[in-house]
């Protein structure tokens, strides 16, 4: 099976989305002939036209409503937000209008849309290159959330989230894209020659929505993770040598909330990762149900490491970034109640 | 010279409540006037019909010009009876509403042509994306009234499941477009599906409707970039009824220019055009639509009208402007005009008149009682409860089975 | 002391602000003559004159971007959404300008801006008039969060939001605006006249951002609400007899967290009560915050009460809401634990 | 004649790599040919200068026409100056993030005119909002290089204290807006300043710079919209350098018509000027705030110009385009251009120019090493990084209290 990275394995998703169904579309800035500020629509204009793969305005309001258009018409359009940071030009269209279409239309119309956008930190994106919106989003009825870990999922997950009839955003960890990243930002980069996950297959696949994948078997403390913190976390158990079960949610809405608990009864303790901001952030949402499904098992608070409440500092990323050092604590911690 | 080096410009209506009404600032050309290009014509060639106002039916109701579409009679009867079949329509929703038999209405009064004309210059396949004041459009594609009343009723038979305030109708099957409570999105929404016909070499055309309040909103900007960009075939009409619920055009950005002259900045052709003329109308959606269908791309149409009534039944409209204005207003009402086409024509009489509308007053009481009889918002029959969990996705995931089981419905 | 209406103690508190400090400026859509569509802005400009106070276009990005460039100048702009389903257009000014104004600028440049608008159920507005969106709000560092659940709160909370250098949404309960609603949807309606909370000084006062309030003594379960809601709880409380401690957050962000832990500590168990869609709203916040405060005094799980995870249904108003009934059952399982 | 019904009209620029670059569509007009209106000319009198082009300075250097604000030597060495200035500050910012002492950097080479020769011809309290190629706006106002560069570096001495990526400046002093990451929200945000300032009675005005790429956003309408309704005193500036980074500009709508046409739809002044002569840019400039400071109103401008270098040090331009376009492009350099202007008035000679230009390499260098041993983004001292906790809000609130402490910093 060939080595993909996870934008290979994007590209990939989109190459093989767009040779099965001819109602696949997609468009947003830089995505045409140039194939994308990360290269991951790269050669896809050339191999399958300009009239299905093309360039767009710097007009992310704009893109999303052609997408709900287009949806509205019986396309099934995939389209970019450059980066996550921008998408709240968007927000609008998104929220009022893609997630609420099926509903107030008593199933009539329905935007069967996928919105990719590169999210999170670990490039020194400053605070506008770096953010992780995907919280705010899960808070909307009628939109699905998928976030990749590594890239036989990515692949898995981007070609369901585009078969999916329901509106999907899809967020990719760009610090994953080239390869895997456990947070430990001062030693050498890595590919993902030889990862595991890194082999995908060439052609049709999925992984469904709403399953979330246990990377890691464990009994001390079950980490609720996804995208990069996933690799985090698993450096950090490794690290404390830590009994830790870890879970790469791999979709946030719908969540698979059967995985979690199952889990977490058996451990009796929970970790929530993720990049974001704390407050609000999905790690509220996780921490809220674990203790609602879990309370009698559970013997220690749910802790959550997150980023901080404020925003992505450009000369200190690392010290706003949870890292394995600062869930290693957490675990620590938890363990030790 | 306006001086604003002194203090922020805040545009004012000519007149406030208790003042006389005061339209000298609108220039009502004579009919007939504007020339009609081509189809082929380029926007560089034809600025200047932003500026001006095409206009057919002069004041005699003579059609007048290059303009006048020439439509049979039976094709004008059919106008003007779908135009009596909204106003009554919209009658009678308000008497409900004020009844307590629903929450909310919004009538079109005065603005009827604006739907009805346009939509029959369209074909039947032509997507509409309209606001809520385009009742009209399902009227004249003979979409059944007591399915719009299901709607405004929440009643058991709402093809929308009770879910939607009233008059947000949508229906696929009439070709129109659900509508949304959030102001312009449904614009640039248009020009998405325009894209994807063009796309797919489809001969269908989408049409979009906005208010010229909302044209402040990003969506109206989105939606020209896009349709200038790509030459989508869609036809973009501005409804500048002069009043965003309190607010006077003026506060749209009407003060200094035209809304049709929003075009010019894309290169689109834009038109401004007598919204309360039904052949006027007529005629230039025709004209939109055969340079769209054709491939040469969209058309800005601004259509000049009044909103006779209130914003909604929620407000009272003598609070900020003369209740006397409507009355005043120079283009007058698209009904009567057109009714007095036809009678100077002579292919319609006073009594033929009163006997339609008699004809239609029952038409729109017997749909009410079917209606009714299916439940209305405060009695009757309704959805069952439990289905206000369908349709958020389209297979119903864990969490909302959990929630429905908990609401025990 | 005069009694006051909710929209005529906010109406007081815009009249006493435009009074005091010269460079209060409001606009938003239907504002200025008409006096809003709620009448919250009834003859202020009448009395403060059009160069203070007038209409606006209808661009709630254009409302805020404004209000973000008036604060650079010098200003205290304080702008209306007409609804807060209409936010949306404005959430990029609002997350990425006004919100990190003077974060990015190290202090140089801030966003002195309030952002009212009227938000929640309960008349009959269907899913663009009902909607409550402060979670969202919550996730962005460098926003405040205030709702007030009475005039006297409204009048005090907003001079406050106005008077603070930060950018403060002031999200307002309509359904509160001319009389208390404690969710029995289908008895008389009723008015401010002789409740407590509606005696209201005329003159110029403030209820500080970040101060929660004990709204009823109660030792059995607490329960944290907000808005509408506090009313509802209230209702539920004397309806099943249950000792409730009910707490008024009145804040969001910065939450007055002593107020909360001081009393889950004391009873042992809480449930948290928002009208807003479940998945993701600010309940999930406080239960993870309370989890992580008061886990060993917690003797049940926190439990949530909210809106269901729908759009807000126009004909099933009464089955959304959150009313008496689902908050007393929930405080029945709680203290059953 | 285009026909887009059997397909969708995507625009491509006239040649991609590989290809021989093709500016036969650009019109060069001669130097001199506008006319300058009075500043109290209506928008409706001037619709046709959003077509054209302004031009003072013709091929030989010389100043030609009415709109020659025939400035001093002084003022033109100023500007030669400032724009020699800002492109030895550019090549050597990009030198260092080349050898890995900062993460990013953004260049205007080409389009150093556009911001120098604005700046100088507004007042020093008038105040900008910037996009981030816009540099030159701070060293034409005499902002201290070193200021900039610690910015660039994150380092001890930056006044953002490490929080912003390089280029996104602020300086209230300069008058200067923090340049935001998000496109085009300083457009609409720069109305709102120039209403408050009417509002206040104050002299001052605002200008605003957005990117051609840029105008696609709803800012950019709400922007243009405020500043109609309001006539706020402010100038709004399009900088169309043709690319948004590998998008040309027919994908921003600029196929159709120019951008300056924009403001064609809004009843505001608009203005198209070569952007990359000094001369033209200044008049322009001049005029626009003697309107606006007059009372007269918002004014839009076109500069039309060529981005000559790649996007940022992340982009690799010659994936999209031809690498010879930059030496094809027909409106020449603003450097050069005003040079010869220079000398051909006998202000100036080349041996000067060689010992400025040494002069500024020195200046620059030396800015260079003192802002480098306050740190660089990899080495030396930076803000401590307990201050990323700082001014999220005015006072801290106690939950960051905690997370500063929970961070140990
Ligand atoms: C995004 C958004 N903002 C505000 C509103 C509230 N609102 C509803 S209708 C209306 C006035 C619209 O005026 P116009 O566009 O001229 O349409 P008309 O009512 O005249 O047909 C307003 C402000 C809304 N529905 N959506
Ligand atoms: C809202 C938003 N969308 C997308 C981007 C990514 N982006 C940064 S610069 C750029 C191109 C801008 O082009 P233009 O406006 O023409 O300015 P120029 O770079 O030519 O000066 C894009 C797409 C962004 N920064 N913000
Ligand atoms: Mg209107
Ligand atoms: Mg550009």
């Amino acid at each position: 099976m060939p080595t993909m990275s996870m934008i290979e394995a994007i590209n990939s998703a989109m190459d093989v989305a767009l040779g099965l169904d001819p109602d696949v579309m997609i468009f947003g800035q830089d995505i045409g002939y140039f194939g994308g500020v990360f290269r991951a629509t790269d050669k896809l204009q050339q191999r399958h036209g300009k009239q299905r793969i093309f360039d767009a305005p710097i007009s992310e309001g704009g893109i999303v409503a052609a997408a709900v258009g287009m949806g509205a018409y019986g396309k099934r359009p995939v389209v970019e937000i450059q980066f996550a940071d921008y998408i709240y030009p968007a927000t609008d269209q998104i929220i009022s209008e893609a997630a609420r279409m099926r509903y107030r239309t008593g199933g009539e119309w329905w935007s069967p849309i996928t919105i990719r956008s590169p999210y999170g930190g670990g490039i020194f994106g400053g605070q506008t290159h770096s953010q992780s919106p995907e919280g705010i989003f899960t808070h909307v009825a009628g939109l699905k959330i998928a976030i990749p870990s590594n890239p036989y999922d990515a692949k898995g997950l981007l070609i369901a989230a585009i078969e999916d009839d329901d509106p999907v955003l899809f967020f990719e960890p760009k610090r994953l894209y080239n390869g895997p990243f456990d947070g430990h930002h001062d030693r050498p980069v890595r590919n993902w020659a030889g990862h595991n996950d890194a082999e995908v297959p060439e052609g049709h696949y999925v992984v469904p929505l709403g399953k979330a994948r246990r990377v890691r078997e464990g009994g001390e403390v079950t980490i609720l993770a996804y995208g990069t913190m996933v690799h985090v976390a698993l450096c950090a158990a490794e690290e404390t040598g830590i009994d830790a079960e870890i879970i790469d949610l791999r979709t946030l809405v719908p969540l698979d909330l059967d995985s979690i608990t199952e889990s977490v009864r058996k451990t009796g303790r929970c970790v929530v990762v993720h990049e974001a901001t704390r407050t609000s952030g999905f790690g509220a949402e996780l921490a809220a149900q674990v203790q609602e499904h879990c309370f009698f098992a559970l013997e220690a608070p749910v802790e959550r490491v997150t980023g901080w409440d404020t925003p992505y500092p450009h000369a200190f990323e690392w010290e706003y970034f949870p890292g394995p050092a600062r869930v290693g604590e957490a675990l620590k911690r938890v363990v030790n109640i | 010279m306006i001086r604003n080096s002194k203090g922020l410009h805040v545009p004012e209506p000519g007149c406030r409540p208790g003042e006389e009404p005061d339209f000298s600032h609108v220039e009502v050309p004579p009919a007939g006037e504007v020339v009609r290009p081509p189809v082929t014509v380029s926007a560089a060639e034809i600025r200047d019909h932003a500026f001006r106002l095409i206009r057919v039916l002069d004041d005699n109701g003579m059609a007048c010009g290059d303009w006048n579409p020439a439509l049979s009679p039976d094709m004008l009867l059919k106008g003007l009876r779908a135009m009596m079949l909204t106003r009554a329509y919209d009658a009678r929703m308000v008497r409900v509403q004020r009844q307590g038999k629903t929450s909310f209405y919004m009538k079109c009064t005065g603005e009827e042509a604006v739907a009805v004309a346009a939509t029959m210059a369209l074909r039947h396949e032509d997507m509409c994306f309209p606001t809520y004041r385009q009742q009209g459009i399902l009227l004249a594609r003979d979409w059944p009234m007591v399915d719009m009343m299901n709607q405004v009723y929440s009643n058991s038979q709402d093809r929308l499941k009770g879910r939607q305030m009233p008059v947000f109708y949508s229906s696929r099957e009439a070709g129109f477009f659900s509508i949304s409570g959030n102001l312009g999105t449904q614009y640039s929404q248009a020009v998405g599906w325009a894209m994807a016909a063009a796309a797919d070499g489809d001969e269908r055309i989408s049409t979009a409707w906005i208010g010229e309040g909302a044209t402040a909103e990003g969506d109206f900007h989105h939606a020209l970039t896009f349709a200038s960009v790509y030459r989508a075939p869609c036809i973009l009409n501005i409804v500048n009824n002069q009043w965003a619920i309190s607010s006077f055009s003026g506060i749209a950005g009407g003060e200094a220019t035209t809304f049709a002259a929003r075009g010019l900045g894309f290169g689109i052709p834009s038109l401004r055009v007598d919204g309360n003329d039904f052949l006027a109308v007529y005629a230039v959606t025709a004209w939109a639509a055969e340079r769209a269908r054709t491939g040469h791309g969209p058309t800005l149409i601004e259509l000049f009208t009044y909103r006779a009534e209130g914003h909604s039944t929620s407000d009272d409209p003598t609070r900020y402007r003369p209740s006397t204005e409507a009355g005043a207003w120079p283009l007058g009402d698209p009904l009567e005009r057109l009714k007095r086409h036809l009678i100077v024509a002579g292919h319609w009489s006073e009594e033929q008149h009163q006997a339609l509308a008699k004809e239609l007053d029952e038409e729109v009481r017997a749909a009410g009682k079917l209606s009714e009889s299916y439940g209305t918002l405060k009695e009757g029959d309704r959805w069952p409860a439990s289905t206000m969990f369908d349709d958020v996705y389209r297979d119903m995931p864990a969490h909302l089975v959990a929630q429905r089981r908990q609401a025990g419905v």
